[in-house]
């Protein structure tokens, strides 16, 4: 099990994620497909770490996950905010910004 | 050997500075306007009388005199000085264009005396005079072509006169353009002569030639341009349509400038280029082609035409083509033609007075076919437009006889085929001539009277029948005058060494004797024609009758001329100019228009893809992602 | 002492001068526009006669460095054409300004600022033609758009607004065009002269290879072309020149349609003389193609707008100038930089006696006039005279300049020119055609009682009329002043045959 | 394993903003309202000034500092110096006490009662200058940045605070809340791409920091499949972030929903800061792999310059035709990048100083013109504003003169040194489409000048606020900064030259 099948995880994750954010249309969980691409970077550069021998990789980990929790603030914040004066989720009903 | 002098330039300023006078003068000078100009006009007559005196003093070989003024264009090695230059061809210009100009100021008083803008009539006759006078002293082709133009614009002011008239101001630009097509000839003679001799002043030009640095091709692209100048300005074919309806002007305008001077002025440009012509036989040749075709064309309008005006112009057209064709016949013709350019502007413009005292007294009705029996009435009119009408049919004693005759004389002589063909249209000519110019006389003075109500033909005072008066007496005398002892060929031999070529060992088609014998032969059948049809109480109908042979409507239509260049001109131009401003709109202006539109329905249309979902920019931003993944792996291949 | 930054800064001053008078105070801020521009003229005059007729290189020379890290520098200086036009410049504002008395009245803004943008425009025109440097001279090419925008937008008539924009960007974009070129030149010059520059006399001892140079001259050539309407690029000058007031006309065909001219000679011969000698035959066609298009157009516009017509003849008229240019020869150079001046003059005549027409009937179709002549004699025979320079009649300017562009076009290319000299009957037509319309025949009804000029409008016209007349008898005092500059940018040139 | 020895005195500006914004934060949380805003104020002017003074002392600096983290040489000091300049602008109208830009209580719901009381109440939640300091801490640090892991967080620092911001407007709030949700929802999409991409780079080199990229390029230069899927994916989360073509369709939304001082803060600052991450790493790092990016950016260039001119014409409102003129302003800069020779770094960094001004005076001027609901950004209500203010509208013509390029005016300087130094370059197709680009966009800015001069003012309430000292201190430094920079550029060129070295070559 060579560790390149880590790294076609990683990228089959990345694009589930990246389907998601064009698939779903609640805010939520296109925020939810967001962290699932951030976490299949994570993979890699766990693997690269591993494959590389230097752990430069796991600390730029550990630093994706304190942004990634900062990312949930902010971004639950204006979700909750949108939800609060919509009374929806809804991606789709975010159009009044066009042309 | 130049001989300077200082009074040339006066003979140019005095009735330019008087037609600046009048025209600036304004109101002011209505009522002594036209006493400044016919003492401008005979100031400038003295002048040249003064100047031909003392030429004559000279000997012939120095008789040609110069005056420079100052460098008018010099750039480059193209250097232009406005000097001006009097030698025996010239005088003889002068001496006609002021002499009978002055005549013609004289008869203009009383017959333009009801006109309240009579002013600036002798404002632009004087121009006239001035320009015409440019044109002969000027010593290159460039300052004789200011003249050239100056006298075009002459003719454009008199003829549109009375430009209320929508007709007369046509007329008038119909003049214009047609002058100007002949300038364009002109201007390109100017630079073919200055591309091969690198000078465009005549001697410049003549020792170039001499020197022989051109080829025979460019010497005949001259000759042809100078003869397309001749052509347009002295209305010979095919840029004859203009001189019918220049009649439109004062009939002292067409005495003095289509009938005396400028439609000469072709034929002095032709002999003062004797050097270029005597060179490029091509050339000569299509001078003498033009010469004969217009001498025809201009008789058979005479033939058909009833209005007096316009019959006297046709036959100036037909007269010219006499001296065109003369000049076209090599180095001795030059002389001649100048001889019979002199005695015409005599005979013409007095017949031309004439028919402006018949209309004076007429009120100012041109139909003969409303004229008759006015012999009676006008005596003196009748008698100096008779001795008019006997010197141009050419009766012995009278001037045209001298000098046509010896125009027939040379055309016989030209040798061969060319000579006989030649000599036969001169005949033919004269006799047509004989035709018309008979039945202008007899419709006017002989027969009944079929004036209009209320015509009281009246004898014109006498500042207009003294000018006639004079014109009759140079007609009937100059002629001979100008042949005693060839005193005018050997004045002007030296101008066109006609002497070497010794006119009289000449081998003769025909001797001289037969020649006039024949000449009058033709005449007489003429003028018998003539009387046979409107002569001894023949009843001539009061309207134009309709029922004629074909030959006579297409006559009385100019031979169809106007129809001629307005299908083959005018019209396709004025097509032309539609399209091109329907071009002009819509494709280049609505290509530029295009473009903007173009610009703006992309800009709308790509203002659509911004549809305000998330998740559409999402998928801009992975197409574009996937684009560059896409590239950057193409690249490093 | 520098001339030519004083007599630029003047009319700068007499603007502002003029712009901060009070609204109301009309008159006094027309008669202070009229006294500066006349001073400038005054001035200008002096300095022409300490210029040295003989030398054929820059005089009054000024040179500041102003951005060193770009090698642009402040640098002024005129040779015998450039002064020619800047007189041209100085002559014709005072005559506008005199001219166009009560034009102002229908703007959007008030009067004083039309005199005002007259002055920066004054201003601007000089800096375009004493510029020695490419930066400098693009910077005026550019900024000469701005008060001209203003002048047709905000005092013409019509949609003078529509007009005012096309005329802007058709000329912006030739500009960046330049631009474009002026960064090739900028960059090719860092590479072979050392120091980057855009000083024109040292940009001509660059070699470039034959591919740039070609564009580098197109980018120039094109820009100077939209400018100087030639055929294709000319659809913007009608239209601005019918919207626009007759005296922003004037200066709008008079003076700044010379600095595509003016600019073809100055940057595009000298600069690129193997990529001009390349296109010379293909700019000779264009230039013949505008001769005979605009002389149509003009002859279809006399039963239009007299404005469009005045513009359709100056398109002629620049095909003749473009054609004497790219003639290469003394003759056809000279004669096309003369023919600039005296084509200044003429248009200006036309112009503002086609103002006052169209300001007396109000209406500025050629129909609506007729019997001129009896009625507004005076009025009638200068448009006549006008008229007859813009035919090029002998004894009237125009002519010697349009002959020398003809003789210079035949001694190189004899068909161009026999085809060129077709367009004088042309000319005969689109000038005696409207004059017919409007000065002869019977006296229409609505033009009985039109006032003659009157006193301020006879000033106007008598020094331009008395010029036309006066450099038809005399150009060899405009001649010498050209022929040394001539000469020298053809032999530049060094092509064979020249006579 | 020795302690990481960190340099305090160069990385001074990035911590003394930092320190500021965690301070503000305190106080939102314990100061009472009454005395929140003036010391906010002075707490973000005073940390601004101590940063400018921080970054002069670093003129000469040149090296890598915090253990290889952080590179400040003349590129970034020059950056620095230019995003501190821009905040102190963008904070003088964030500051603005004259009308209300910002909502008085963020959560309230737009609409609801409580939303009326805190309005009422007229006490103004300051939560905007800790976010501001923040972002500027970010914009500080990410050109700085010398290692992918610094690189990211700095683009987080930066962007995070930015989404809340565009939230903030007290005007249709509904607009303002739907612009922030989008600009976080792409902005953290394309900061995953970036994240990937790192990945991959770090993959690739094995070290995460730049020289050691560099390094492992140009020793083994094979095309290797990291190298290109890092290189491919970094380069669109940097292309969101500048607002390049394909990636550009956030940016008219957002721009129109945040408030106008926002807007103005991230037009000017976040563009200078991307721009200086983006030289850093095109030229600094993947310098090697020239031959294969540089012609996937002049593409992207040429792209952004087209979609910004072209579309910009048929905008109706003033805020999305500034933001499309900001996408075409891009697309110039992107040509600076394809430069990739020294006179393109001077001339990028001249642009954005250039750029920087225009663009916050004329945001500065938007905020001016109101009516009884707040900003006016109807295009057609613009008509006739000559009449109304000739000096606004007057500094405005100026502006869009400025952004059109034309002579005399900075926007005209910085265009003919980028543009020169793409020709130098050789890729003269840039160059080319950067001129017809101008061309175009000179249509859509003189439409505004028609639009204000040649029109009549509609009787329909707008008029032009009397701006208060601080909003009229921004746009007189600005309009003085647009003549000047045009008509003396010397002294600024000469400070850029002297400055646009890399660390280590």
């Amino acid at each position: 099990m060579s560790l390149d099948y880590y790294l076609y995880l990683s990228a089959l994750l990345f694009t589930i994620g990246a389907a998601g954010v064009l698939i779903r249309r609640n805010a939520i969980v296109v925020f939810m497909c967001i962290e699932l691409m951030l976490n299949a970077s994570n993979l890699a550069f766990v693997t690269f770490a591993r494959m590389n021998g230097s752990i430069d990789g796991q600390i730029f980990a550990f630093f994706t996950m304190v942004v990634a929790a900062c990312e949930v603030v902010v971004g639950l914040a204006i979700i909750v905010t949108i939800y609060r004066s919509r009374r929806s989720a809804s991606v789709d009903d975010a159009r009044l910004l066009k042309l | 050997m130049n001989v300077t002098s200082q009074m040339l330039v006066f003979l140019i300023a005095i009735p330019l500075f008087s037609a600046a006078l009048l025209l600036l003068g304004g109101r002011a000078l209505d009522k002594v306007g036209h006493i400044i100009g016919t003492l401008a006009s005979t100031a400038a007559f003295a002048v040249g009388v003064i100047e031909f005196l003392a030429m004559l003093g000279r000997a012939p070989e120095n008789r040609a005199v110069t005056q420079p003024l100052f460098t008018w264009i010099e750039v480059g090695n193209f250097n232009v000085g406005a000097t001006l230059l009097l030698d025996q061809l010239s005088v003889c210009f002068v001496l006609l264009i002021t002499g009978v100009g002055t005549l013609i100021h004289i008869y203009s008083i009383a017959y333009m005396s009801h006109d309240k803008d009579r002013r600036r009539f002798f404002a632009y006759l004087n121009f006239f005079i001035a320009a015409m006078l440019l044109l002969v002293l000027g010593d290159s082709y460039l300052s004789l072509y200011v003249g050239w133009e100056g006298v075009g614009l002459a003719s454009y002011l008199l003829i549109g006169f009375w430009n209320q008239k929508p007709t007369y101001a046509t007329a008038a630009k119909k003049a214009f353009i047609a002058n100007r097509v002949g300038d364009v000839g002109l201007s390109l003679a100017v630079m073919i002569a200055f591309v091969q001799f690198g000078s465009v002043s005549f001697s410049g030009v003549a020792e170039g030639i001499e020197a022989g640095q051109t080829s025979s091709l460019a010497l005949n692209t001259l000759g042809l341009a100078l003869l397309l100048a001749a052509v347009g300005k002295s209305a010979q074919f095919p840029l004859q349509a203009w001189l019918g309806d220049a009649m439109a002007g004062p009939t002292p305008v067409s005495a003095l400038i289509h009938a005396a001077t400028m439609v000469t002025a072709g034929v002095y440009l032709i002999s003062r280029s004797h050097f270029v012509f005597d060179a490029a036989s091509v050339a000569q040749l299509c001078v003498v082609i033009v010469g004969a075709i217009t001498l025809l064309f201009g008789a058979i309008i005479g033939m058909a035409k009833d209005d007096i005006k316009k019959a006297l112009a046709a036959s100036t057209m037909s007269q010219i083509g006499y001296m065109i064709l003369a000049t076209g016949l090599g180095p001795v013709g030059y002389a001649f033609a100048m001889m019979h350019l002199l005695t015409h502007g005599f005979f013409k413009a007095g017949m031309f007075l004439g028919a402006g005292s018949v209309m004076h007294g007429m009120n100012d009705e041109v139909d003969m076919r409303k004229y008759g029996g006015l012999r009676k009435y006008m005596p003196i009119t009748f008698a100096t437009f008779g001795l008019g009408y006997l010197a141009i049919i050419g009766v012995p004693p009278f001037a045209g006889f001298y000098s046509k005759d010896k125009i027939i004389e040379i055309a016989l002589d030209a040798g061969g085929a060319k000579g006989i063909i030649l000599g036969s249209i001169t005949l033919l000519g004269a006799a047509i001539t004989a035709f018309y110019m008979s039945r202008v006389m007899l419709m006017t003075f002989f027969g009944a009277k079929r004036w209009e109500a209320g015509a009281h033909p009246h004898e014109s005072p006498a500042l207009m029948t003294i000018p006639m008066i004079v014109l009759a007496i140079g007609s009937v005398s100059a002629g001979f005058f100008f042949n005693m002892g060839d005193r005018f060929i050997n004045f002007l031999s030296p101008i066109f060494h006609s002497g070497e070529s010794g006119h009289g060992e000449k081998e003769h088609l025909l001797p001289p004797i037969v020649v006039s014998a024949l000449a009058l032969t033709a005449v007489a059948i003429g003028v018998s024609i003539a009387i046979a049809k409107y002569g001894r109480g023949k009843a001539i109908p009061a309207v134009a009758p309709s029922d004629v042979s074909l030959w006579t409507k297409v006559a009385r239509r100019d031979l169809l001329q106007d129809e001629f260049n307005e299908t083959l001109f005018m019209r396709p131009g004025q097509e032309l100019t539609k399209a091109l401003a329907v071009i002009d709109e819509k494709v280049i202006d609505g290509a530029v228009r295009g473009v903007g539109s173009i610009t703006l329905d992309v800009a709308s249309g790509l203002r659509k893809t911004q549809t305000g979902f998330v998740r559409s920019y999402a998928l801009w931003i992975t197409v574009g992602a996937v684009g560059i993944l896409a590239a950057i792996a193409v690249m490093s291949l | 002492m520098n001339w030519l930054t004083i007599l630029g800064l003047l009319p700068l001053i007499g603007s502002a001068a003029v712009f901060l008078l009070p609204r109301e105070k009309e008159v006094l801020a027309k008669q202070l526009a009229l006294g500066i521009s006349s001073l400038v003229a005054v001035a200008g005059l002096a300095m022409a006669t300490s210029f040295d007729r003989g030398v054929s290189g820059f005089q009054f020379v000024e040179k500041y460095s102003w951005i060193p890290a770009f090698g642009i520098n402040y640098g002024l200086g005129v040779d015998g054409m450039a002064l020619l036009l800047i007189l041209l410049a100085l002559i014709l504002t005072p005559v506008v300004i005199l001219a166009c008395w009560n034009e102002a009245e229908g703007g959007r803004w008030s009067v004083k600022t039309f005199f005002a943008l007259l002055l920066i425009l004054e201003t601007m025109m000089i800096g375009v033609f004493a510029a020695t440097d490419i930066f400098l001279f693009y910077l005026f090419f550019e900024a000469m758009l701005i008060p001209v925008y203003f002048l047709i937008g905000g005092y013409g008539s019509g949609e003078r607004a529509a007009a005012a924009v096309k005329f802007l960007l058709y000329s912006l974009f030739g500009g960046l065009l330049m631009l474009a070129s002026i960064i090739g030149l900028y960059v090719v010059s860092g590479d072979q002269l050392g120091a980057a520059t855009f000083d024109v006399s040292e940009l001509q001892k660059l070699s470039l290879n034959n591919q740039t140079e070609l564009l580098l001259f197109l980018g120039f050539f094109i820009a100077f072309a939209i400018k100087a309407p030639l055929w294709p690029f000319h659809t913007w000058l009608p239209d601005a020149a019918k919207a626009a007031t007759p005296g922003t006309s004037v200066l709008l065909l008079g003076v700044l349609d010379k600095v595509g001219t003016y600019g073809m000679i100055r940057f595009c011969l000298s600069l690129f003389p193997d990529a001009s000698k390349q296109l010379g035959p293909t700019i000779i066609v264009l230039s013949l193609i505008s001769i005979f298009y605009g002389a149509f157009l003009a002859i279809w516009q006399s039963n239009g707008d007299i404005k469009r017509l005045i513009s359709y003849t100056s398109i002629s008229h620049f095909g003749f100038i473009t054609l004497g240019i790219f003639a290469f020869t003394a003759q056809g150079q000279s004669g096309s930089i003369l023919y600039m001046v005296n084509h200044g003059f003429s248009t200006a005549a036309l112009f503002l006696i086609a103002g006052w027409m169209i300001a007396r009937r109000n209406s500025s179709k050629v129909a609506d006039f007729g019997g001129l002549q009896r009625v507004t004699p005076l009025l009638a025979w200068t448009f006549f005279i006008a008229g007859l320079s813009s035919l090029a009649l002998p004894g009237l300017s125009s002519f010697v300049s349009e002959f020398l562009v003809l003789v210079g076009t035949f001694v190189r290319y004899p068909v161009a020119a026999v085809i060129g000299t077709l367009g004088i009957i042309l000319a005969a037509l689109y000038i005696l055609i409207p004059v017919q319309r409007a000065l002869h025949g019977p006296v229409l009804p609505g033009n009985e009682n039109l006032k003659d000029l009157n006193l301020r409008e006879k000033i106007a016209i008598a020094p331009v009329i008395a010029l036309i007349i006066a450099f038809g008898f005399f150009p060899q005092v405009l001649l010498n002043v050209i022929n040394p500059g001539a000469q020298a940018s053809v032999a530049a040139l060094n092509i064979e045959g020249d006579k | 394993m020795p302690a990481p020895k960190i340099e305090y005195a160069v990385l001074a500006p990035v911590l003394i903003l930092l320190a500021a914004g965690v301070i503000a934060v305190l106080v939102e949380a314990f100061v009472s309202r009454k005395y929140r805003y003036v010391i906010q104020t002075t707490l973000s002017f005073s940390a601004i000034g101590l940063g400018i003074l921080s970054v002069a002392l670093n003129k000469d600096v040149s090296g890598r500092f915090a253990e290889g983290s952080v590179a400040v040489d003349g590129v970034s000091v020059v950056l620095q110096g230019t995003i501190l300049v821009f905040s102190l602008l963008g904070l003088l109208l964030i500051a603005e006490r004259g009308f209300q830009s910002f909502t008085a209580q963020a959560s309230t719901l737009p609409g609801s009662a409580d939303e009326q009381r805190a309005l009422a109440s007229g006490l103004q939640q300051t939560e905007v200058f800790p976010l501001t300091l923040f972002a500027i801490g970010g914009a500080l640090l990410f050109p700085a940045a010398n290692d992918l892991i610094t690189l990211f967080v700095a683009l987080e620092v930066l962007s995070l605070p930015l989404y809340l911001m565009a939230g903030l407007s007290q005007r249709r709030r509904l607009l303002s809340q739907e612009a922030a949700l989008k600009y976080f929802l792409l902005g953290a999409f394309s900061s995953a791409f970036f994240l990937f991409g790192s990945a991959f780079l770090y993959g690739y080199a094995g070290t995460t920091t730049f020289e050691g990229i560099k390094v492992q390029i140009s020793t083994a230069p094979g095309n290797d499949l990291f190298l290109l899927v890092g290189l491919a994916t970094l380069t669109v989360g940097l292309l969101f972030k500048v607002s390049a073509a394909p990636f550009h369709s956030w940016t008219p939304d957002v721009y129109q929903g945040a408030p106008t001082p926002i807007t103005a803060f991230m037009a000017a600052v976040t563009k200078v800061a991307a721009f200086g991450a983006f030289l850093r790493i095109f030229y600094a790092t993947i310098g090697g792999m020239v031959w294969t990016w540089r012609p996937i950016i002049i593409v992207v260039s040429i792209l952004t310059m087209a979609i910004g001119t072209i579309v910009a014409i048929a905008q109706k409102d003033v805020k999305r035709v500034l933001a499309y003129s900001a996408i075409a302003h891009s697309g110039f800069l992107l040509t600076g990048i394809v430069a990739f020779n020294k006179s393109g770094v001077e001339a990028t960094l001249l642009y954005l100083a250039t750029y920087g001004f225009t663009t916050l005076g004329t945001f500065a001027i938007v905020t001016l013109v109101r009516d009884a609901g707040g900003e006016v950004t109807d295009l057609n209500r613009w008509s006739g504003l000559g009449k109304r203010s000739p000096l606004i509208a007057g500094i405005f013509t100026l502006f869009l003169l400025a952004l059109a390029g034309i002579p005399l005016t900075s926007g005209f300087v910085g265009k003919f040194a980028i543009f020169s130094s793409a020709y130098e370059s050789g890729n003269i197709s840039v160059v080319i489409a950067g001129v017809l680009a101008s061309a175009i966009a000179a249509f859509f800015y003189i439409r505004i000048v028609v639009l204000m001069y040649f029109n009549d003012p509609q009787e329909d309430g707008t008029s032009v606020m009397i701006p208060s000292p601080m909003t009229a201190i921004a746009i007189g430094v600005c309009a003085l900064a647009t003549l000047i920079l045009g008509i003396f550029p010397q002294p600024v060129i000469n400070v850029i030259d002297s400055l646009a070295i890399f660390v280590a070559g």
